[in-house]
């Protein structure tokens, strides 16, 4: 057990507090940690699960079994759970402040939905559990389903896909199986203004499609002109994202899905960006044969410091028999079931495995009906409100390269200052943290240089958002007035600016240098 | 507004501040002829009312049955801190790590993460997690592909039928061919239907994809496998349980270049069908071709240690169409889940939940067979196997009133396989207990008897 | 609605991270927080509960009725989660690190207490459900009374008290009825050592006794023959703290039983520190008359920054009768019942609501079981080998006025720094806060100079152990090199030292000049 | 050991520095005579194991009937929130914030606990928690004896019982003398009864107690009952449930000196008694009698605001016998709990849910007069109430094999009171349901027409 202990360099000391460079370690507040590989000893372990039995592998050929346990950390509860403690107090969260990332809508997760969730009768059934014994579940993903179908005006939907991009990638293969269910097989292309989300082309590359992109105008909108030379019999969508990474509203929208209809194409609307006008837009008011929704954007269910969503995908009636299976049958007695592998052949089949992500399905159901059809345009209205709100405050002090009416949220840029000053906004954002505030995400999207894009939310109080502005002001005097310190910000965190590029040229992805197992089993 | 702080005196202040009479002046964008006209939804509900119906509705599901029931998703003990740790708001309403200086404890659990699956798989390099079980295989698939510049891809008729169709859909969209390999009547993969299918020198191949244990949980041969596939020029995707992993030879020891698989089974609840996590790991040669996020080691500025998002030229925000997937949005509060179930539990209580698993599934097929239920596959098995019970759907339902859910009627997948239609696929866990063994047993018994008659 | 929002003081800027005194406030880390009533704005709020319908009030006389809703503050769900997540930054907890305050017993809190007390069937049972409702619950208290019988040696055991010190309160009162049982009524003094805890001598006044304290010999044992000498009619009983609060086991127990027992007293045992002696030594077996437990000390139960706990009492033979009610029965069936109001009119009657904090022993019962007779001797042996441990390190730097085997906790003293350096021990308390620990219990017991009292508990790991022995090492040689950085310590924690004597001078309590109500009623 | 992280090697070190042989040279202080033998308890159990127990018996409580109990303690909708913030490790395993640098968090809860329980009381000083409501009800009368000498408490008979027989408890050991106040036929304290009492010159009296609302559900004449003690020179002690004060006069505004109160509705758990909070305010100048922790507002060395324990002169650990009382562990987290929930429900909604039940409790009244049921009682009610019904524990046993969890027979508390013993006691709530008030007055018009037949 010798190698396992060896692995820990010396003068490592595990347990303590770690960072050589901190002679003091505070005993409250965000410290760095050892990780679980330095806190571990051989036999440390808390009793979870009783020994097996003599003979519980019997029958299994030696060659198939592993010799060594793998060499997993060795830690008791209580430094285990410390540990995860002390880390999670590294982060910045909506729970502990403003979160204003731009395109990820970093709105408040309401904490009943977190109890939903976890109730067992949600949380313990099996996904292959007999229909009748999933009538609960299964009647709110149908609810659900109609919900969104009102929400989008569209005709049907799924709730399977994992998560916006995943819904991007259903429905581009749905948009796939109608060309060719028409014997049109020469669609090869997938438009995409510059505008769109990067999952967009993405997308249209995974799906097999060649990437047609798109300008935008002076105004932030589809350059229609350079739409229509794109045009034509090649031509097999376009997938618009509406609003806007730069959060404008594409007003032309209705001559812009006129415009594919006429090429053959399909209109393709990215909704993730849905919280901007719940109830005052519907994608298929306007045509679009397809839409995702991003669950864990627009209602609400939290992003878990990268995931899980879900990007259920709304359909018009071309693409209804396309949809990926099981889908959420409702029987003449009112019961409910789900469609059986290979019952509607025209399905392009299943994206992933069981009905969809139930977990973060029923945060989404619960923030719908705790809203109402009026609470759902009120987030709609604040979320612009907050929104303009900012952008208005801050026009004096950065460049909005689109200074016009926005929706949930708008880009604004450092091209001044860097010009003025040599900060960038890379500085300005590191420079927000020591003000407590979470940066807007930044150099997104590609086409504004230096950009910031800003989205407040609905659920932040106006204090907050003055307080925002109020430090971002404050960043902009001090690019003037010392723009060192903006160079080397941030200087209040747990750790200063990184050595990225080290970190990509020698990448090191776990903890140590691969060996297979290395601990002898004891048992 | 439920959830919001804005007070109509908020809200006016805004407006004034802004110079509008009314907040419909800021939705003058959007064309009058598609203006929506208001939405027809039920609530507003109160949360006391939210409450009430959410409680109804899951207390309209039935999960009081004896289960044995698993076909790719397992109960497991969890200890109680993996929930504890989940819930910490610092972590679940965090974001992706885009500032790495106030993100060191997401960044630091992930890189943690991919230690530890790379300790489980015996491979270098863990995306910080895919969707699910079936989407990281149909990811697998797609590397092969592209590390090879081949196009044709096989998998073992082994592999969870879910996760073939997934891959089916994802590679549908393409000028790749997916076939299956056959398996032998033991329940393992045919070694030499496979060396036929690799042989076709007109088609190479680009990766085969066999899983450990399979679907019917028969153990495969994956080192023989393997070896065929890397003698064509293939790669090896091992579909992998996780938990398996602390008593089966892991897939970098057998040669294997990818592992994908279904992390539910590492703490995560059932959950009717997710947020579930999708595993994916390969050999460092084939680091820059993972989808997905990847965390590493570096320092800061004063020299400290920290851990930051790295290679990140794969992804799409930087990309676009040409990123190596479309994946944003992952899984990552599964995988710190993952990660605080494995660090509870230890390397020992993993062992001692894989294997006690296993002891309690050679109780259950003793106890089937003496009810009449016999194995239906010869080949050795970990936790998991298909038994042998003519009409096994009626039986099936006959049980469900009994309070047991006798696992997998397999004629769900294999409507039309004269063997499958009547089986059933069974589990057993540390979880499951020798009187609900009994209670099945004793309850096939009684039904076979009535079902008979 | 005005003078609510009066009251805020101007300039201050609600929703902005706190203090005048940091111009910049960590994005992440220890921050000061506004207070609610800063936070708060009127409308706010989130929809819990629907508005009630008209004449909900109807028959209630107008002037029992409030006219104005209680100045509550006025929150929206995310303002009012992030206020106290980031509150809870602010806290050093066992989950966070090493807690060594002595005499409290800051072990490890094993995580699976917590799931086991928040399962419906436990914490959505009414106290006053009849038995047939709550017969889990019962059989849980009958069998964790057994447990607590063969851990004491005891006769029986009540499980109703709240706390230790109610506990004492129980058991004194049961002394008293019992003397009374037997017309004594000369009985008014209760002898305590002094190096017993401020709950025995205070216990013995609410029970309306006469304290008569007992100094320590040298040894820090019971000076017997001061004992001795106190012994007599009025004597009640003794309250003996053992192991006592200087962490020694009473080596003279059985001597000491005796001698009250022959002057007619009973022997009362202080068993907060049983995690010291458990399976080592029986109170019963000692001929101790009655006892109680510290569940949230021994048995592991968490202590909640300030309580909840459990104090349950043991009885010999003599104080049977006396249990307060209502106690546990077992009914012929093996069914389980509560002994019904005046069953036993021998009882002291009840010291609190309902069977006791059911809550707190479900945790008990839980750490019981995981433990066995095995794991609990080990729990002490773990214990008391750790604080000989470290005893033994800081033995050469600080001074230990008892340098024998300890128990479960030691004491030492800064006099050495302070004769040497002017470093006080609170000095060294508040620098271990820079060294990221949290202090020992200082200046207690109050019978020893410059008191630390150390108890580092069976979970604190042997790395964690000589970091903290060496981080109080380090402060000693910096008491000797300077000594101001120690007299100004904590520099590292969210607040320095504290201005106390003005918070005691002009106490404030509560954030308004109270007013009573003063929110107009809106609806 | 379980949870330890000592493995024989740690053991070993720490032996060997200590120079001990065996762990048990350090038990020799013990003299062998009453060294243990080692005991006899079940156990060790495994996790897994102890899961499987621990959910078996919650599992044989039944929490599943439609429930009209209350009689002090009660059912409300409590935030999620709640339990998520409770549950944080840096809040329920902390301690006593002896250290105040690094227990702010504690600290200003506390401090904002006292703020809120101030503004619902209209009392200023408030302890930082107490056991439960019959400690603190008991505490308050050792306070009136204290503050004022005497030697004589009266407690009006609507008063809790347990709250009365923890009183009495609490005096026994004592010269004090303890007397009940008698109702009237409408269940309010009998006043002409009390003046009568306060009149015996011989025997000041130091404190009355009454309970607002008391516990039959009726609302006292506080005004009067305290204008009488005061005319006596006797405190007045207001013993208040809190959820009520949303909507009832608070005790400041009637001139009582301290309340005492069951903080249980506020966010807490039924939990079958405990843990639970004591309720104990008054005013500011008895704030030195007050038992228990107070914490207050002052500056830390910077100038910045910061909170500390203050007032300790009054408690054991540094005055020992002469404390105020010998409280040390209290229900801070309890009081917490209370604070997030007062802090999440709002002004407005804690109104809404104490007028919700009495809203309620109007349909149950009506509903069981309709089935037979009248209340005993003609006193104004909040949200509880007794009625008769003929043969009540009978009838309660027959509604429970229904579904329904009728209230308290009052027989359980006063077997011996004609009226009372053919009575329930009965509560609704913000919870309470229609359709449960329904069937709960089907259900008795059926038992009625049974248990008489
Ligand atoms: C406009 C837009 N489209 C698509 C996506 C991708 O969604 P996901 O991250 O759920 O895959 C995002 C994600 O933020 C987005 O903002
Ligand atoms: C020895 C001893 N006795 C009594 C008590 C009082 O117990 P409680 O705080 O539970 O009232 C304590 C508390 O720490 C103690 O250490």
């Amino acid at each position: 057990m010798s190698e396992h202990i060896d692995v820990v360099a010396p003068g490592d000391a595990p347990g303590a507090p770690f960072g050589a460079a901190d002679a003091l370690c505070p005993a409250v507040g965000a410290a760095l940690q050892p990780t679980l590989d330095e806190l571990s000893r051989p036999g440390r372990r808390t009793a979870r699960v009783p020994h097996p039995p003599a003979g519980a592998l019997d029958g299994i050929p030696a060659e198939q079994l592993r010799s060594l346990p793998p060499a997993l950390p060795e830690v008791a509860e209580p430094d285990a759970v410390r540990h995860f403690v002390n880390l999670s107090h590294l982060n910045y969260a909506v729970d502990t402040g403003f979160y204003p990332l731009g395109s990820c809508t970093m709105k408040w997760n309401p904490k009943i939905n977190e109890w939903a969730a976890r109730l067992a009768g949600f949380a313990d059934l099996h996904p292959l559990a007999p229909d009748a014994l999933a009538q609960g579940t299964l009647e709110l993903l149908w609810d659900l389903e109609r919900w969104l179908c009102e929400v989008s005006g569209m005709r049907a939907v799924t709730l399977q896909p994992a998560a916006g991009a995943q819904g991007e990638l259903t429905g581009i293969l749905m948009v796939r199986a109608w060309h060719r269910s028409r014997g049109d097989s020469a669609r090869s292309e997938i438009i995409v203004p510059d505008s769109s989300h990067g999952t967009n082309p993405a997308t249209a590359s995974m799906a097999g499609y060649r990437t047609i992109t798109v300008k935008s105008d002076a105004r932030g909108g589809v350059d229609l002109d350079a739409l229509r030379a794109v045009l034509g019999p090649r031509t097999a969508a376009i997938m618009l994202t509406n609003p806007s990474t730069l959060g404008l509203f594409e007003d032309q929208v209705c001559e812009i899905v006129d415009a594919v209809h006429a090429a053959g194409g399909l209109a393709y609307m990215d909704g993730a960006n849905m919280n901007a006008v719940l109830g005052k837009f519907r994608p298929g008011d306007a045509g679009f044969d397809v839409m995702h929704f991003n669950v864990h954007k627009t209602f609400s269910t939290p992003h878990g410091g990268g995931g899980p969503g879900a990007g259920p995908v709304a359909v018009g009636e071309k693409l209804l028999p396309f949809l990926p299976s099981p889908r959420v049958l409702r029987e003449q007695d009112g019961s409910f079931r789900l469609e059986r592998p290979g019952e509607r052949p025209t399905s392009i089949g299943r994206v992933r495995s069981h009905v969809g992500s139930t977990g973060v399905l029923v945060r989404a159901y619960a923030y719908l009906l705790a809203h109402g059809a009026a609470g759902l345009e009120e987030v709609s209205e604040d979320a612009v409100l907050a929104a303009n709100y900012l952008r208005h405050r801050l026009r004096g002090t950065y460049e909005i390269p689109y200074d016009r009416v926005c929706k949930h949220e708008f880009v604004a840029s450092a091209s001044n200052l860097k010009r003025e000053t040599g900060v960038r906004t890379l500085d300005v954002a590191k420079r927000l943290i020591d003000h407590g505030h979470h940066p807007p995400t930044i150099y997104f999207p590609l086409i504004v240089e230096e950009a910031l894009l800003i989205e407040p939310t609905e659920t932040e109080s106006l204090e907050t958002l003055d307080d925002f502005a109020g430090a971002l002001e404050a960043i902009a005097a001090e690019a003037h007035e010392d723009p060192e310190a903006l160079h080397s910000a941030p200087h209040s965190a747990p750790v200063r600016r990184l050595d990225e590029a080290t970190a990509a040229r020698q990448p090191d992805l776990h903890w140590r240098p691969m060996t297979g197992a290395q601990m002898p089993c004891l048992d | 507004m439920p959830y919001g702080p804005h007070t109509p005196d908020d809200r006016a202040r805004m407006r004034a501040a802004l110079g509008i009479a009314s907040i419909d002046e800021l939705f003058e964008d959007i064309p009058l002829a598609v203006r929506a006209p208001g939405l027809d939804l039920p609530g507003p509900l109160t949360e006391l009312e939210l409450s009430f119906r959410l409680r109804a509705l899951a207390g309209r599901n039935r999960i009081d049955l004896a289960s044995f029931l698993g076909a790719g998703v397992y109960r497991h003990y969890v200890p109680a801190a993996v929930d504890q740790i989940a819930s910490r708001g610092e972590f679940y309403t965090a974001y992706t790590p885009y500032q790495p200086e106030i993100s060191q404890g997401t960044l630091q659990t992930i890189y943690e993460y991919q230690s530890m699956l790379a300790e489980l798989t015996a491979l270098d390099a863990v995306s910080a997690s895919h969707y699910d079980g079936a989407t990281a295989t149909a990811e697998a698939a797609l590397m092969c592909l592209r590390a090879t510049g081949r196009a044709r891809i096989l998998v073992s008729a082994g592999v969870h039928p879910e996760y073939l169709a997934t891959t089916r859909t994802y590679l549908d969209g393409s000028r790749f061919a997916l076939e299956t390999v056959p398996l032998r009547a033991d329940g393992t993969t045919d070694l030499a239907a496979l060396e036929r299918l690799l042989a076709d020198a007109s088609a190479p191949v680009a990766g085969v994809l066999v899983a450990q244990p399979n679907v019917f949980g028969i153990l495969e041969p994956m080192a023989e496998a393997t070896r065929l596939a890397h003698a064509a020029g293939a790669l090896l995707v091992a579909v992998v349980e996780p938990v398996s992993l602390a008593v089966l030879a892991p897939p970098g020891a057998y040669g294997a270049d990818i592992a994908a698989g279904e992390g539910q089974p590492l703490g995560l609840p059932l959950g009717y069908g997710g947020p579930y996590l999708g595993i994916l790991a390969a050999t460092s040669a084939l680091m820059r071709q993972l989808p997905g996020r990847l965390v590493g080691r570096t320092t800061d500025a004063d020299g400290r240690r920290a851990f930051v998002m790295t290679l990140r030229a794969r992804e799409q925000d930087i990309r676009r169409e040409r990123a190596a997937s479309n994946i944003c949005t992952n899984q990552a509060l599964c995988a710190l889940a993952a990660t605080v179930y494995l660090a509870t539990i230890g390397p020992h209580g993993l062992r001692d939940a894989a294997a006690l698993g296993a002891a309690r599934a050679r109780e259950l097929e003793r106890a089937l067979a003496a009810a009449g239920a016999p194995r239906v596959h010869a080949g050795p098995y970990l936790n998991e196997f298909a038994v042998h019970v003519s009409d096994a759907p009626r039986v099936h339902a006959a049980l469900l009133e009994r309070g047991i859910l006798a696992g997998l009627p397999l004629a769900t997948w294999f409507p039309d396989d004269p063997v499958l239609r009547d089986a059933l696929l069974v589990c057993a866990t540390e979880v499951t207990q020798t009187a609900e063994i009994e209670a099945f047993a004793a309850a096939l018994r009684d039904v076979r008897t009535e079902v008979v008659a």
